[in-house]
């Protein structure tokens, strides 16, 4: 049955609450078209998410899906994996999201590996909440009052970071390239282990000039490599536009498989042994 | 009785760095479990991470839940270093006998009489049989328990087999000749079937029993030994523990995973529960089946990691923000902590809804010999939607609980959510939605019918003075009636086993026509006092 | 006054995404204040993060604080799209006007009597000035109020210089022939010298002149609204407002500037204070002054982060573990934010502990035009070392305030800590220290003299009912007042500013011989009512 | 007055509750001779920890200082910091602390670049909880009651992840070495902006095999390096037991310093213009 459904089959009829012109739109189309590719059953899939514009993403898809706390959504997902392993679990969730106040789950998530793929709509903006910088917005960007004089902090590297902290599946999308973003999540959910997107995906409304990234964008140009410091070096020295799957590594899912062997009974009798 | 036999006796073990006090008195506990008797055990120890002074008081005896100590019949010091600290937790008196190693040096001054210094060093060196298993080689013999249990038990515990020599020490030890006037135990009236066992372990059986297949937490005292006992144990059934990086992973982590349809938990402590509020929040407004165990240490803040208190009963309450309704419950003292356990879980499970079980430090980390406890029941499977409309994961309901589907089930996707939803988890802002889950949520607990393990009750029902209390504090209580009732005070000691939904009615109707009411607990806010009266 | 004149008139705007209703309230509000009226703005949005259907609720007057909106006079909307989505906040009766524009669409059913439709966007596409100000020009005619008021306040908005034809066309607007039956209002009492402020506003005006001088906080709905306007004043007067990775870091680090001397805060709304709750409980251990404003949200858990709630009484007052006494105050309307702002700094300051202040979304984002309002009071210093005795941080003092240094200060160097102490800061389990020490942090709160700011009364002393309220309600419960009265009903409404410590003693005088007392609450949990009766 | 000030000077007179053997006793030795080196006075510096064994350290030195949270170390440092900016702060702690609760400060605070020395204490385990792993825990220790199968995750690289954090000062050091240890603390100082320290500090009660460190560790043989792709190549082929200085790099400090210029009548008189 799941054969024949198409990308569209896995949208919910809910309307979405962005704006027009959002990225948001071309990562949900992206995660369809994943989904139809891959055949799989919309009850065996779900979609995890944290708090923001993006976060919303779970409800516009017609699968299971938990629009949790913002910066949980990788707790969320990881329990999820953990107590259902036969489901196709995918976090998603903002830059702010992720990497302000969920940094601390994305380190140990990279480092874990648990077999989730995490989708992160990075726009370099908090914009559910109007218009803050989040750790990826430029140090010199002046529009948020939050920072009138911008953050003066350099802006977080999230795929250096993922890489740093262990990631075995790295890559970078953007929103304005649905089939080659397809391609990449098709990739990562396929991966097992931990896989990490950075999906560039505009603002139009708080970040009118990322309007740009269309033209900025270099598609599919980051070479993968299998080596963790050889893709570390490449990301430091690309200037983060270029777009590709940078590191690639099968190494142990966790948690190992092998569990059982006791019953409630063996462990009731032990107080009195 | 020519000689002062005694149905119970208490017995403190002291001892400086290495000592090996800790672990002399678990020896001490499983030896009389093995010959029969009932007995508890609870430690104190010095601010050092280890090989600090340690305390170790012991109470045996031929009935079960003795009533708490006030007394030492025995104290037995190894060496006296620092010991003056655990003065205040040390009630002697004028029989109480006192005895130490030759070389303990300068005691505390403690009432009682002491008795002749053991010379115990100079054969721990010749045979390396430690002084801490000399010394209570000696009190065995002392309080009538056998040279074969303690060797089973010792080299159990140290994984190591006794050579002839040791074994040849250990016996003369044990056949020390008593000093007068201590006394002995009454023969037990048990076999070597009742259990060794304390709270955090109890209350991880209970958890297991009723269907606990996933935890995930983070370590801290006093919550950390439920979780070691824990994890091998859920990895043996099928289930797992995850150490998570931090609280906030771990809620969130049992929240993913009771998503996922298995009866999922954490274990923590004060400061820990506070960072999970925003977490069991989530759960109260997704309606996420949860268990949350908050083993109570004193607080606020850090504040006392090793000591027991009541103070976290407001914040587990009143934690979460918003109108947050959940449930919480405590166990009524060690062997209730499986059955409390097991209801937590069935409650969670039937009301989709965060359960807090406030356990405390003392009853964790008191280890006690009771009878085999009761297993807990498996808990009552989910509410599955029915099928025959189109799915609403928060449907309104007139008991208030909506069928729940979990990832896999065929046709009856949806998506949680901690934003304020309609029936089928849309996202909303409308007065009358808010409204409709809020009521839902508030009625699912309210109108449930909590049952018969609500409160207990002891003595009777028409007594004048009533004594409430919670937790540890229950079998206090209860100790405390033939107390009263020796000075002529009729009295009844009522338990709150459930805390919230708080149940003015059941209450008033228990509290019946008692003239005064006197509200017992280990927080200086008074904090369930005025619950109970708001 | 043959003419209808009123001295309060209600107008509610509604458009759909970018018709720009929310800018055509702050301007219709700004114009009024410069032409001499009071007055009041609200909004509500529907769930598009942008662009989505809006309305703005402006309420004119000649007076100040006019009682809550019972029914509009005018209804103006520039398109009719989803406006049902408002129908439930839009009173309206049969003396209401309705105006739309002549493309609007079809409208809700709204009682009232329509006007003749404006056409407004051949005009619009012709000279540039969009649909919204136009609409405004016309209502201003209508309500009275000049062009050149609307005119400075359109183009210092839009930073903008309006060119002659749209001076023109504006004119024109102005002058549009009044429907018959719209109400004027009465000429205004006042000058140009009132404020513009809306809840937040007033609260960061209060937090700065008693002396904060440094912030740390996350963004959050409704919060951000204050910290953005904090984070440029802050720099400004040489303070700060760091932007913080999430709401943990923002309280330690609120914490760690205010242990530096540096009186300190954080905002947040519920989830984020959910968040706060360790940290808060650090505070209240180690004693430090700390302001945390909790902009309250509809809970629980993400809630509905648009709307007003007053259900995190609860959290506020019992969030952090252990027993942790804190204060809780909450402004008693929206000029009454800054004083009670600098309230809380005061006692932070001066009681060495959190305050929590709670605010809410109906405070913060509500903008008025009011009286200027008195600044509040730098908060007084710390108690400073005296010098004479070896420093204790902790010292044990009658009213429980212990002297504070802070680094730099000569000789006065200790460690500041949430685990319990002696004294002088060394952390102890001795249980004589941590009774010492939760008693004087239990002391020095209650035994402070709160003074009159502790509550607010208004209405007879003797009056038979008496309304209590928090928040936003104490206002709502004076407009009651004047009905009550009319109705026969003798009642006094009263405003806890200070919610804890609790004052029972103070509030059993303030309610007298009252033979009813009603608590007025937004919490489905009767929160508040609970409260107060324990 | 303060320049004769030796480091037992920086000593208060408290008993550390330490096992004996402990590493911690070689840092704090390291951190009074650096502060009688530096010839701070002991009014000026403020020493935040978190909690932990390693987070006891404040109470034994006679500066100012703060015990605080769990994890918390470097939000209440840099709350200091910011407030005070004239002080010393050193902020301090274990593994677990910083690395596992503690995460995602670590992440902001090498951001940020305040000007705060850190130093964590790694003994690779959670000591005072008595003995779970901590994340730079090797996989496979399987002495952990929590995690008796080991925890199967690869370790937490401290160093690596400052470096991809933005870290401008990255050093590792051995409290067996407290004199070298003494001078990285000095340098360490004395940078300005936010300096980390990974000072392997073993446990011989949790971790006995520890007291092998002695011979693993290679003393400064990590060479400084002002590009950080260079320094994290170095850090990444290293085993763990270098020690050196293997960053530093001067970069604007935050805050920028420049504030002020209104009063609160400004502020005030903007409500009626
Ligand atoms: C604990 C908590 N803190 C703060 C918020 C407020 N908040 C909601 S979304 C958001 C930022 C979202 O930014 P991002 O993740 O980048 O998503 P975007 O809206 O840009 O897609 C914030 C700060 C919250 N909901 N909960
Ligand atoms: C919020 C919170 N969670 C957990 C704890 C328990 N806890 C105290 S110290 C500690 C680990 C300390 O490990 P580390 O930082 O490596 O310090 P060490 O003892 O090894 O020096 C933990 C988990 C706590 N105090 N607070
Ligand atoms: S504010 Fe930005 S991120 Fe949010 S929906 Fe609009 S365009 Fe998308
Ligand atoms: S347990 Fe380990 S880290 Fe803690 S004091 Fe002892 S040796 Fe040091
Ligand atoms: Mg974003
Ligand atoms: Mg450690």
């Amino acid at each position: 049955m799941s054969a024949a459904l198409k990308p569209r089959d896995f949208k919910s009829d809910r309307q979405p609450i962005w704006c027009p012109g959002c990225g948001d739109f071309g990562v949900l189309n992206a995660i369809t078209k994943a989904l139809a590719f891959l055949e799989r059953s919309r009850d065996e899939v779900a979609l995890i998410s944290g708090i923001g514009c993006s976060s919303r993403i779970p409800a516009y898809l017609d699968t299971y899906g938990f629009h949790g706390l913002h910066g949980r959504a990788l707790p969320i997902a990881t329990g999820l994996k953990v107590a259902r392993p036969e489901l196709t679990v995918i976090a998603t969730g903002g830059d702010g999201d992720g990497f302000s106040i969920g940094g601390n789950h994305f380190l140990h998530a990279c480092r874990r590996n648990t077999d989730i793929t995490y989708v992160v709509m990075d726009n370099e903006v908090c914009g559910m909440t109007k218009g803050q910088a989040s750790p990826t917005t430029h140090p010199d960007w002046r529009q948020a009052k939050l920072t009138p004089g911008g953050t003066q902090i350099p802006s977080f590297d999230p795929c250096g970071i993922a890489l740093a902290a262990g990631a075995s599946f790295v890559a970078r999308g953007f929103s304005g390239d649905p089939n080659g973003l397809a391609k990449m999540i098709t990739e990562a959910i396929v991966h097992p282990g931990f896989s990490f997107l950075q999906v560039l995906s505009p603002c139009p409304t708080y970040r009118p000039e990322q309007k740009e990234w269309k033209s900025q964008v270099q598609r599919e140009c980051l070479d993968e490599q299998s080596e963790r410091a050889a893709a570390a070096a490449a990301i430091h020295a690309d200037n983060g536009f270029s777009t590709g799957i940078v590191h690639r590594l099968e190494r142990p899912v966790w948690p190992p498989a092998a569990r059982g062997g006791t019953t409630l009974d063996d462990i009731a009798r032990a107080f009195s042994a | 009785m020519s000689e002062d036999t005694r149905p119970i006796l208490a017995v403190a073990l002291l001892g400086s760095g290495g000592a090996g006090i800790a672990t002399a008195g678990e020896i001490l506990l499983e030896t009389a479990r093995r010959a029969g008797y009932y007995g508890k055990l609870t430690r104190s120890f010095g601010p050092q991470i280890r090989g600090g002074e340690t305390a170790s008081f012991v109470q045996l005896s031929i009935e079960p839940e003795a009533p708490p100590i006030s007394r030492y019949d025995l104290v037995a010091a190894l060496d006296w270093k620092n010991a003056e600290r655990f003065a205040a937790e040390l009630p002697t008196g004028p029989a109480t006998r006192i005895v130490a190693a030759a070389d303990a040096g300068e005691g505390p001054t403690l009432t009682g009489v002491v008795a002749e210094p053991l010379a115990l060093r100079e054969a721990a060196r010749n045979t390396g049989v430690r002084e801490n298993l000399q010394l209570l080689a000696v009190l065995c013999g002392w309080l009538g328990l056998s040279l074969g249990d303690l060797l089973d038990v010792a080299s159990q515990r140290f994984r190591t087999r006794f050579g002839e020599a040791s074994r040849a020490l250990l016996a003369d030890r044990i056949a020390t000749p008593r000093p007068t006037g201590i006394p002995r135990l009454l023969p037990p009236e048990n076999g070597d079937g009742s259990w060794n066992i304390n709270g955090n372990e109890a209350t991880g059986l209970g958890l297991l029993q009723a269907g606990i297949r996933m935890a995930a937490a983070y370590p801290i005292t006093p919550a950390t030994e439920l979780l070691e006992w824990l994890s091998p144990r859920l990895e043996g059934l099928g289930g797992l523990l995850v150490q998570a990086e931090d609280e906030l992973a771990s809620i969130n982590m049992a929240v993913g995973a009771s998503f996922g349809g298995v009866p999922a938990m954490t274990a923590t402590s004060g400061p820990g529960l506070a960072l999970m509020h925003e977490g069991i929040g989530l759960a109260v407004a997704a309606e996420i089946p949860l268990v949350v165990v908050n083993v109570q240490r004193g607080g606020p803040s850090t504040g006392l990691p090793t000591k027991s208190e009541q103070a976290d009963l407001l914040t587990a309450l009143f934690g979460p923000h918003g109108d947050a309704p959940h449930v919480v419950v405590a166990p009524l003292g060690i062997t209730d902590c499986t059955a409390t356990a097991g209801w937590a879980v069935s409650l969670a499970e039937q009301l989709q809804t965060p359960v807090i079980l406030q356990s405390e430090q003392r009853l964790a980390q008191t280890r006690i010999v009771c009878p085999p406890i009761d297993a807990a029941p498996a808990a009552p499977a989910r509410a599955r939607p029915t099928g025959d409309t189109p799915y609403q994961r928060y449907a309104d309901t007139p008991a208030g609980i909506s069928p729940i589907a979990k990832p896999g089930d065929a046709d009856t996707r949806y998506v949680a959510d901690g934003l304020e939803h309609d029936q089928d988890g849309t996202p909303t802002t409308a007065a009358a939605a808010h409204e409709l889950q809020t009521s839902k949520r508030q009625r699912k607990l309210v109108q449930h019918d909590f049952g018969d393990l609500a409160f207990a009750s002891e003595g009777p029902d028409d007594a004048d003075v009533v004594l409430i209390a919670t937790g540890s504090l229950f079998p206090t209580a209860r100790a405390a009636l033939s107390e009263l009732a020796s000075a002529g005070v009729s009295a009844r000691a009522v338990g709150l086993r459930l805390l919230a939904p708080a149940q003015p009615a059941l209450l008033a109707k228990t509290l019946g026509r008692a003239r005064r009411v006197l509200v017992i607990e280990q927080s200086a806010g008074a904090q369930l006092f005025h619950y109970l009266r708001g």
